[in-house]
């Protein structure tokens, strides 16, 4: 399989999906002349022409409602918020609107509207320009949450993000556009909702999503050395979320870590240990453990910024630990 | 910017538009009397915004659009609804909360919307609806269509940033989208003078770029000329329009504000403009108004048993469909 | 005692702190003239004049960015947010502004600010009108959390909020402005963290906060005619959380009952049954659970509105069902 | 509207105002080539924005302040920080990401600030400090005393809806907040023709009742002047005023952007422009201008220095301080 780069690979499922459909368009902040802060949408304007790359003012609430109102006639939008921090100025749209249409609607409106935003702890970037906001999506009925780790999860992911017919908020990760990985060569969508078991281990499992995956799938190299084979379980989406594949490793492991770079309180994982609590009591050997960012802002300084978000070292030993527990 | 009436001496609206408007203007008159009138007899729950007082403006904007046009609404609109051709039978099961409404029982009055009208829908947050319906006309855009967008809200929402930021991008893409602005003076119980330093509305067009202008909305053959002249442009490719068309609510903000701290001159002036009675004037055939007369009352009517009759949603129906 | 409704109670505190402190002054839609839409500011115009008590235009982002501002400089604003839906709009100043002052300030800055909202199913105020939408708060490190289900705890809880020296999002219900309850005569405070034992029992504890303590008391009152004692721990503030409290109650139960109106995916309830778990797992007789809003915006129509949050029966019935485990 | 220059009949400000506005001015350059340095080999991470080339707006307004007056900034922030009487040291320190820094290393470029400076803080948000200027002005009334804001912000921001909001806010309470807009005809590549379909930015003033001038931002004095008048109205409880300084920057967006978007010949009539040799030229006096000169390189020598040498925040003292 030839690589891609992450960026590349959003690339290309944007490039598809509007050779595909006329109704596919872009929206955002220098997206067309500049590519994207993160180089995503390069490329593109040459061949989709200004009418369907648009270049916005700074008006993140009034360019995400009208990505709205053009799903709403028909148009297939996907609108870029530069950093996920930026949606806080669009929760109305999204929240108030998007997400209530075809409940409000009693089922009759469709709402296909991809908002693309990325998040996550960079380099430097302080406390406006670094946070995990997943979670505030992931309370609200009515949208689909998405956080690809890897360049063919963000190609397939995105493909079929574009086609579904109702609001999705499709989270990438700073930190991840220059990552390099395999995407299968024909057009290949990946269903919303289904995880990826991205190692397969039977001593514990590691249920993660976006960048975290790969410190996941590096804590589980360690743990290897240390004689435990850990499960790294990529949600991939959280909603919809692939819950028979949360229960079914959390019950043949027993033991359940939830990694994410989101602040621990409010934070998704708590969610999922209460799911897992709730569906697989009889089956857990210990308390399903989150490991999460701090309870904090991310500062800007170098030498403080790493600590707020879990680390390889981190993951391993709280995955250890949780081995261990009644052996 | 003083508001214009509309000219003797300039076209009028061929006679059907003309008695369309005036039904759409009696219906929504009709209907949110009856609606009053359920409300406080608790058939009707929530928060109800009656239109009453300034039919002219949905019925003389919404005549100047083709039925493929796109509006957006309100939390106060009933009046641009019933323009937009719907029908009563549904608008009121859905206001009674029944399974037949136009939203399933789902909605309630704010939220009543229709893609078959074209009807981008009511909306429960003040200025909502702005930046959809200039993203509405974005998606005409790309679709390669030739419809325009009315996007209506009032003075109250003219403060909320969603408005000047879409009148920005509206200007800058030179979308087909109309910003009907209806100043009816108040925000609740907020005078619109006490929610800005600059009362003249209409003039936040031309800072963006965009043609602003002041209609009586009390006339509505005037709201429909400025209206017509506005979709030409936009219909055209020349862009938005802001239209403020002033008028004002006979009533409180909804239906449980009695709306004591309006002028009562201010009121008695508005209401002895009557925009029904100023259209009728106009209209000068007492058999065709008699005959809209009568369809009203027949079709109010059957909406009322229509919708009285109509199942509440069904709670087992309603718990399957969502996700649990 | 004497007895004053949940909205009087909020308009003492607000008149007691602005008499003590000039530095308090309050800003909203139609507050002064009109005293408000839940008519909790009634007569505060008067007394304190427009200087203090300001009407503001529809603008929520910015007049809660004004706040900021304000408190910035040393004032302690109270802001009004009509409907906690409209908070929506404010995402920026509260969430990126205000809970980031005092981290980016390393600790330098204070931000004396309560935003004061409400939330909660009404009667047929629909999708737009009717969220619970605490756990969006919750998430965000830098602000507190308060929603008091008691005249005597809004009194005593808003004034603490006044005074603290960071930013607050107190959020009242809108079905209890009208509960009448016992106020002390005397001036009295109660601090934010600590969670009040509403109703004391030893087989299963009741967890929950705001309208939901209520169901939870009249749950708990049927339960007892079947001979079970609930113990209803009202947080009355999410953030400072009263963990101590909160476990301890789970360590002497064993069974704990999560109850709040927000929706469950995402909820503060799944935040609060991991921590449990993670704390309590030995003294655990059975999974944590919870009872919360279901996965809909709320609906319109009176038929189908109430079954979205929990009922009084709902609630007894999943107490009965944690009871009976393990017995 | 044209840009004013100033004029040189008008009154002058104070030789020794004079001095500080070119102290600030070559400070601020001075300072941003150090960074720029920094940020090439590697001591300076993130978002790095330099002010280069709009020297004159910052200092040429807050001399019109007092220094109990307050400044909201942006993201492009350490002009203003240094015209507000910011000490080198601290800034230096801050962009280091040092614990001896005006946000003990925890903000960073983007988010300096200090109460003891009257500074309301740079913003990483576009658009996010505007209302809390705004709100600055009103708590400033509310505490019943005389001060003035002035908020500054930059084309590209004045297309977030707060603008209009806070414009029409501040005009509707007549606040004492002057609304600074550096229009440096971009928004990172966006020129300012790609973002509104008026380019002509002090007229969004009128529409809200807040008078609107526009001044030349490279000419020192002629922004001091148009500021003072600004800052004499505010006081006096005459109201907001918006003020667009036309000038440019002279790099890329920020310091990893080589800004090749930029047409060469606009860049090189305002480098032609330079906001500090103008203001040279009026000094006319080489040997203060020496002076000052040899102050600015020993203050940033010393920042340098102290920055250097201070330690990064402690892991402990992090983790002990944030709530787990
Ligand atoms: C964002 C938002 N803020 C506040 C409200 C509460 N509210 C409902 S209607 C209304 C007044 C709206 O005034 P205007 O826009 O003039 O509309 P009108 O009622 O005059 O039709 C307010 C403040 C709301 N629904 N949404
Ligand atoms: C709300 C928001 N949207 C987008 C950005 C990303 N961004 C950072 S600076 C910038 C351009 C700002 O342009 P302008 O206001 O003209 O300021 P200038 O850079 O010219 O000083 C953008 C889009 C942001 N920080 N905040
Ligand atoms: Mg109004
Ligand atoms: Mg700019």
């Amino acid at each position: 399989m030839p690589e891609l780069l992450y960026r590349e690979a959003l690339r290309r499922a944007l490039d598809e999906e509007m050779a595909r459909d006329p109704h596919v368009f872009l929206l955002g902040e220098t997206i067309a002349e500049r590519g994207g802060s993160f180089k995503v949408t390069e490329g593109l304007l040459a061949r989709y022409g200004p009418g369907r790359v648009i270049d916005t003012p700074i008006a993140e609430a009034s360019f995400t409602g009208m990505a709205v109102g053009a799903a709403l006639i028909g148009c297939r939008p996907v609108v870029e918020l530069l950093f996920i921090d930026f949606a806080l100025l669009a929760m109305d749209p999204i929240v108030n609107q998007a997400a209530k249409i075809k409940f409000i609607s009693g089922g009759r409106r469709r709402l296909p509207l991809v908002i693309r935003t990325q998040g996550g702890v960079g380099e430097g970037l302080a406390a406006q320009h670094s946070q995990s906001l997943e979670a505030l999506f992931y309370h609200i009925p009515g949208l689909k949450v998405v956080m690809p780790s890897t360049p063919a999860d963000a190609y397939g992911l995105l493909k079929s993000a574009i086609r579904d017919d109702h609001p999705v908020v499709f989270i990438e990760h700073k930190r991840l556009y220059a990552l390099s990985g395999p995407v299968p060569e024909e057009e290949a969508l990946l269903p919303l909702g289904k995880a990826d078991c991205k190692r397969r281990g039977n001593d514990v499992t590691l249920v993660s999503w976006s960048f975290m995956v790969h410190r996941c799938l590096a804590a589980a190299g360690l743990l290897e050395r240390r004689g435990i084979e850990a499960e790294v379980l990529d949600l991939r989406s959280l909603v919809p979320l692939d819950r028979e594949a949360l229960l079914a490793s959390a019950r043949r492991t027993g033991r359940v870590l939830i990694v994410h770079e989101a602040v621990r309180r409010g934070g998704v994982g708590g969610d999922l240990a209460a799911t897992i609590m709730e569906e697989a009591w009889s089956d857990l050997a210990a308390p399903v453990r989150r490991l999460a960012g701090r309870n904090t802002p991310i500062p800007y300084s170098r030498s403080i910024e790493e600590v707020c978000i879990p680390t390889v070292e981190e993951i391993a030993a709280a995955a250890a630990e949780l081995a261990a527990i009644g052996r | 910017m003083e508001p214009t009436a509309h000219d003797a001496d300039e076209e009028l609206p061929p006679r059907a538009l003309l008695l369309e408007m005036y039904r759409h203007m009696l219906a929504t008159r009709r209907f949110e009397e009856t609606c009053l009138d359920f409300f406080r007899r608790g058939l009707i729950r929530g928060y109800l915004h009656s239109y009453i007082g300034q039919e002219a403006v949905a019925a003389g904007a919404i005549a100047a659009l083709r039925p493929d046009d796109w509006i957006a609404s309100t939390h106060r609109g009933h009046g641009h609804c019933i323009a937009k051709g719907a029908d009563l039978r549904f608008m009121m099961a859905e206001i009674l909360g029944r399974e037949t409404g136009y939203c399933r029982g789902r909605g309630g009055s704010m939220h009543i919307a229709s893609a078959d009208l074209h009807h981008l829908g009511a909306n429960g947050i003040v200025g909502g609806g702005i930046p959809l319906a200039t993203g509405a006309a974005l998606g005409i855009r790309v679709q390669g269509g030739d419809q325009v967008v009315i996007c209506f809200f009032s003075d109250g929402a003219s403060n909320n940033g969603v408005f000047p930021e879409s009148l920005n991008l509206a200007g800058l893409f030179r979308l087909p989208v109309i910003f009907l602005l209806e100043n009816n003076f108040y925000a609740v119980s907020t005078p619109v003078e006490c929610s800005t330093g600059c009362c003249e509305l209409a003039g936040r067009g031309p800072a963006y770029g965009v043609p602003g202008v002041c209609v009586d909305g009390n006339d509505a053959i005037a709201v429909w000329r400025e209206t017509r002249r506005a979709v030409r442009r936009a219909r055209s490719g020349e862009g938005p329009t802001l239209i403020e068309a002033r008028t004002f609510r006979w009533g409180g903000h909804h239906a449980n504000d009695p709306g004591q701290y309006v002028d009562p001159e201010r009121l008695a002036y508005w209401k002895g403009r009557d925009p029904l009675a100023l259209l009728g004037r106009e209209i000068r055939d007492a058999a065709a108004v008699a005959a809209v007369e009568s369809r009203v009352e027949a079709e109010l009517a059957a909406a009322v048993e229509f919708a009285l009759n109509s199942p509440e949603p069904a709670v087992e129906a309603f718990l399957a469909e969502i996700d649990s």
